[in-house]
Order: C-alpha cells, then structure tokens, then sequence
C-alpha cells in the first residue's frame, strides 16, 4: 500500500508486494520436504514479495546446528539457512513452545544473521522467537501461505 | 480478514489438527478433508479438541470423504457444516488466505 | 475469481492429487478461473504417462490431461523436482542421453520451473495445497 | 514342529509353514497403503502359510461398514474383505482399545465370516475383538510381520 | 543368515530407500546372504533408469544397480505397484503400446510379481521393512 | 523369542513409538531410526514414555540419523545405546522377527 501511495498517478499503480509464508512443520532428513521448501525460498527471493519463514512443531529441528550428514550419505542442507540473509530474506519466526515441548532452547539452534543495508550493514540475528500465539496472529496476516 | 485451515490428517496418528487448533485465530475456517473428517467423530480421545472450540471457529467436513470411509453424520460432533467440493471452493474464496496443515 | 493449485505427493499413493482434481473441476464448474496447476514434490509423477491403473480403477494422470484439454488448463511439473525423480520431456531426455522415446512427461503437462509456483501465488487471487 | 514330527522319517520333512501377520495402522483411502497391503494378503494366500490380520490403531477405520466411494472416484475395496474367507484367511483379529479411543464398537464394522470346512461349512465371524494386551502378545509369536 | 529387504517408498521423498540400502550394505558387508530386496507401494519408483538427482547429492538408483552388480543381488518390482505408477520394462512397455525406448527399468531391477515378496518372507531367516 | 521394533517417526508428530511402546512385550528390542531418533530427546513431552519402559525394554538408537540431525548423546534420555548400521544388522539377526512401526 505504502508503495502504491508513491507511485506518480498518471503511471499505472505498481501491485503492492504479497507477503509470503513458508510453514515448515517438518524435520529434516526423514523426508525430502524441508529440503525442498528451501529450494522453494531460494527461487522466490527473486521476486521482491515480502517473505517470512516459520518454523513450528517439528519443524523447528531443520534449524539444530551441528548437523552431519556424512554418516547417511545424503546431502546437509543446513547452512544454506546462513546463506538466506544474502537473498534478502532475513524473516526466520521461530515458536518458543515448539521448542520447549522438544526440549530445545535458542541456544541448540544455529546463528542465522544478516547484514541490514538500512542501518550500516549491521550484522543483525535473522531468528526471531515468537510464541505460539504471536506466530498465529502473524500467520493470519499472509496473502500466501505454502506448506510442503 | 480470516483464514481457512485445511487438515488431511487423522487425530489419532498425526498431530496437524492438533496444531492448527492451537494456531487459528477467533472466527477462522477449519475443514476436515481425507483422513482429516475422522476428526469430526464424536466420543473419540480427540473429540475435546473440537468441541473447546467450537464457540469461535467454525468447522466444515468435506462430505466425500465421510462416506468414503463409511461415517455417518450421527456419528459426529454437534454443530459441524457437511460441504461437498463446491462448498469447498467457496471458504476458499471468502477467506482472505488459506493453509494446509500437512 | 483466479484460483491457483499445488499438488505436492504423486498419484494413487496418497489422497492429493485426488483430492486437487476434484477441488479444480469444482472451482472451474463454479465459474472461477484456474490460473494454474503447479505439481511439485512427488506430486511430478502424476505427469507420467506411463501409468497403467488397473481397469475398475480411476486412472489420474488421463482425467488432468483431459480436465487440461477441456479448459486449456496449465499443468505445470517443477523441473528439478521432476528430475530427481525421473520426470522427463524430450528435451530433458536428450540433453540427459537418455534415449530417443525415453520423455515420458503425459499430454496437456509441462515442464518448467519453481518461479512458476511463486509466479501463481503472486497472480492468483487464492493459493490452495494439496499434500500428505 | 508338530508337522515334522509326523513326517516319515525317510522322506525330507517339509518345511513348517510360518506365520505371517499383516499389520493394518493405516485409515483407507487417505493413503494407498491399506489397499496394497491387501493385495499382497490375497496373493499371499495361494502359498500354505498360517496368515493372520491385525487392525491397530486407525487400521481399524478399513473394517467400519458401508464405506460408499462413489462421490471420490475412487475404488471401494471393503467388500475384498468379505472374501478373504474363500481365500482360506479368517483371522481377522481388531484391538479393542484402537475401538474405543476412536469412538467405534464391534456393531461399527462390517461382518466378515467364513465356512468352516472342518466344522460342516458352518458360517464363523473372522473378526475377533482382542484387547491390545492379547495383540501384543500374538504379535511376538509371528515370524513375519509385513507393515506397509 | 539369508535377510530379505522391503522397501517401501519412493527414492529422496522419503529416508526408507537410503536407509534399507546403507542396511543391505551392512548386512552384507557382515557376510550375510541377501536373498532379495522387494520394492512395493512408491517403492517401485528407486527403479527408474530417468532420474537426474543434483551433481552435489547422492544417485540412489544408480547406489542400488551398483550394488546388485557387485553382489549379484535380486532386485524385485512389484508390477502390479509399478504399473499404477509407471515403471515398466520392455515388455510391459510393449504391451501397452507405450512405444520404442519407453522402458524405464534400470539396470538391475527386475519386475515381477506379488509372489516374489511372500516367497522371500517364506525363504528368508529374516525380512526387515523400510517405509514412510 | 524376542522382537525388534523399528520406528522410523518423530514421536511428536505420529503416534507409531506410542503405540509401538504399548504392544511392546518385556525384552523386546525398541530401535529407533530416521526421524524415529528423535523419541531419544530427554526433557522432552515424549520422553516419558521411553522412560516408563527403560527397565523391561532395551533401546537402540542409530547414530548416523543422531549426528545427521546435529543431536549429541548428552541430550538423549539415558541408557539408550547409540549404535550403526552393523549394530542394526546385529539387532535383526538375533531376534525373532522384526516389526517397522510405520
């Protein structure tokens, strides 16, 4: 809307951004799912949309740092979450209860930061730990909502 | 601007209703589809999840997939809408968004 | 209104692509645009066209190719989905040295990739998946 | 055992058939995997092998009567179940526990019979109702367990 | 011991396909006999010779065929199972008119029937199950 | 004659090493794998399960699906014992049979 709001009005108005969800509910590995979402994230970056990431239930475990991968014989896909602040998406909402109940705190989970170009490129935490009640609300906001 | 949450899973084996009870917000849609409508039952161990909020959400339980599986509406949760797929498509357009809880 | 679909898990095994069918034909019956079928995750096998279902059985890939025909439909298979898991047209078959007549991507579907599925959440009034 | 001991001794003793359980966890139709399993039951009759069925946990949903498939499109398989017995399998054993924490009783499920050829072709119930005690310990006494 | 392994998904959707071969691996690797690995349900879908998994990932039909090569191991697909979801051999492939070069069996494999699975449970000291 | 059980499910999201646990006989073998390896939490709201069971089952957890998911022996439950693919093998052979609660 702010966007619209600025557009001169003899040009045609500019479709605002949607805001965009990524629900990841799953762990990683058990299943192609976690994996896949990301590829997802990563192709959509390209589109100027707002973009957001939860992470709840048992998806909170795609985020556990020290994964090794090597002893399966499968790809760890893990630091590619690093790398989600260079593609501009810097929204990761984690949910506080999912991880109490798995017997998780902040501090099992890998640092994900980005550099924010509107404050000096300043190095700042892209995970956010919400409650179960804020991640509801912030889900009811989204235009789109893509659960894998 | 309410929301419609869709859930494919049964109570009793997955926790997706369970989760999208705990996310939705006052006045949203839930409809039951696939092995989702074995929520619906009533006098089940998952039945109170429904029925403690049944005063500010609203449920709807794709009829297809009811009597596929052979369940009949006396066998459900009082207050609970029986749609067909068209009526599925309408809570898809008058809510704002929609979520499949997977 | 233009309603979109993302079918995730692949024919007969599970309930999705099914249950997507259904759901389409009924939003096209009610007079809403279907801007696209996007199939992702195991969801790209219902683009074979080498299914075989038994004869009492409804055969799924044949009723999208035809729900495609009837309303030029865009049934759209993710490409690095497809490719993991052995989805291919002629030109992928080439490029791959698989063989001549080896594609085996079924009529009315195509090939493309993930920008397809953002591309449809941003153009479509409403996105709805179907999944396990 | 009890077959080889009535083997002559001259002639190599045949193998004693083994026990082979189909574990049923799954709903129908949701997912392939309750019809798939039942037909491996019915190939797997032809081949002299003590068979028996369990129905745990929401495989009991495959038993519940008048399952109509028409508005899906897809096929009902339930009425297979009344064959089983002229394929020469009538155990049908269904945890009572996975009844009631689902809201089910016995008057739930479709009957399933067979004749039994050793007692004048008397019409017998295949199902039994045993409690998950009863199921956990005939479990263990089977030799292959196929889960789908 | 003679061991026989089920599989029954499809490959990368789901762990049970890398998990039942790192075990048939194992078991082998131990000097067991593996009398047969069965694919069923999605299982039958680690048979295709189509895939094209990314460069920096694992290639789990091409694992499986090298591994029956070195072993001369008895990879067994369902048809049934396959034909619902399009694997077929030249055969199979023939018979359906799917035209020439539209076999996608991968090497190794072999489709049969329904059989081969209660016959390895009857054979086998041991039958271990991988699925979703 | 003892039995293995393998589960391959994380117990929050299933209900497969619930139901494994309750038809689980004394000295039966519980192996926990792929996403199953996550029953092993302790402090978890699952763990008391296992936990009830440590004393009349013996449970085995695969440590190549641990190390893949960044889990480390000191967050699991004690007693559980971490093993590879050998130690699955070695499971199989000496019991009976063998269940996948999938």
């Amino acid at each position: 809307m702010a966007d619209a709001a600025k557009t001169p009005p003899a040009k045609p108005a500019k479709a605002a951004p949607k805001k965009f969800m990524y629900v990841n509910r799953r762990a990683p590995y058990g299943t192609i799912y976690a994996l896949e979402s990301l590829e997802v994230v990563l192709i959509g970056a390209a589109f100027d949309q707002e973009v957001a990431l939860a992470f709840i239930d048992d998806g909170v475990f795609q985020l556990t740092k020290g994964q090794d991968t090597k002893p399966l014989g499968v790809k760890n896909f893990s630091p590619t979450f690093r790398a989600l602040g260079d593609y501009g998406v810097t929204k990761l909402y984690v949910e506080k209860e999912s991880l109490q109940e798995r017997g998780l705190t902040i501090a099992d989970l890998q640092a994900v930061t980005y550099e924010d170009e509107n404050d000096g490129f300043k190095e700042k935490p892209s995970i956010q730990v919400l409650t179960r009640a804020e991640m509801g609300a912030i889900m009811q906001k989204q235009d789109v909502l893509l659960n894998f | 601007m309410t929301m419609l949450h869709t859930i494919n899973k049964s109570p009793f084996e997955n926790n997706a209703l369970s989760s999208a009870l705990k996310h939705a917000q006052k006045g949203d849609a839930i409809l039951l589809i696939e092995d989702g409508v074995y929520g619906a039952l009533k006098g089940t161990t998952a039945s109170g999840d429904i029925w403690a909020r049944r005063v500010d959400l609203r449920f709807y339980v794709l009829s297809a997939d009811l009597s596929a599986r052979g369940l009949a509406k006396g066998q459900l949760i009082e207050g609970l809408n029986l749609i067909d797929y068209a009526g599925f498509v309408d809570l898809v357009t008058t809510h704002k968004s929609s979520q499949a809880w997977l | 209104m233009k309603i979109s679909i993302l079918v995730n898990e692949g024919p007969y095994t599970h309930q999705a692509s099914d249950s997507a069918y259904q759901f389409t034909k009924a939003a096209l019956e009610k007079g809403h645009e279907v801007f696209r079928v996007f199939f992702y995750n195991d969801g790209v096998n219902n683009g074979t066209r080498l299914t075989v279902p038994p004869q009492d059985d409804r055969n799924i890939q044949k009723n999208w190719s035809e729900l495609a025909e009837k309303h030029k439909l865009d049934l759209v298979v993710c490409i690095a989905a497809a490719q993991r898991r052995g989805i291919l047209d002629e030109g992928e078959a080439k490029r791959h040295g698989k063989g001549d007549g080896a594609a085996n991507i079924a009529p009315g579907f195509r090939i493309s990739g993930l920008g397809q599925l953002i591309e449809m959440g941003i153009e479509s009034d409403r996105l709805v998946v179907f999944g396990d």
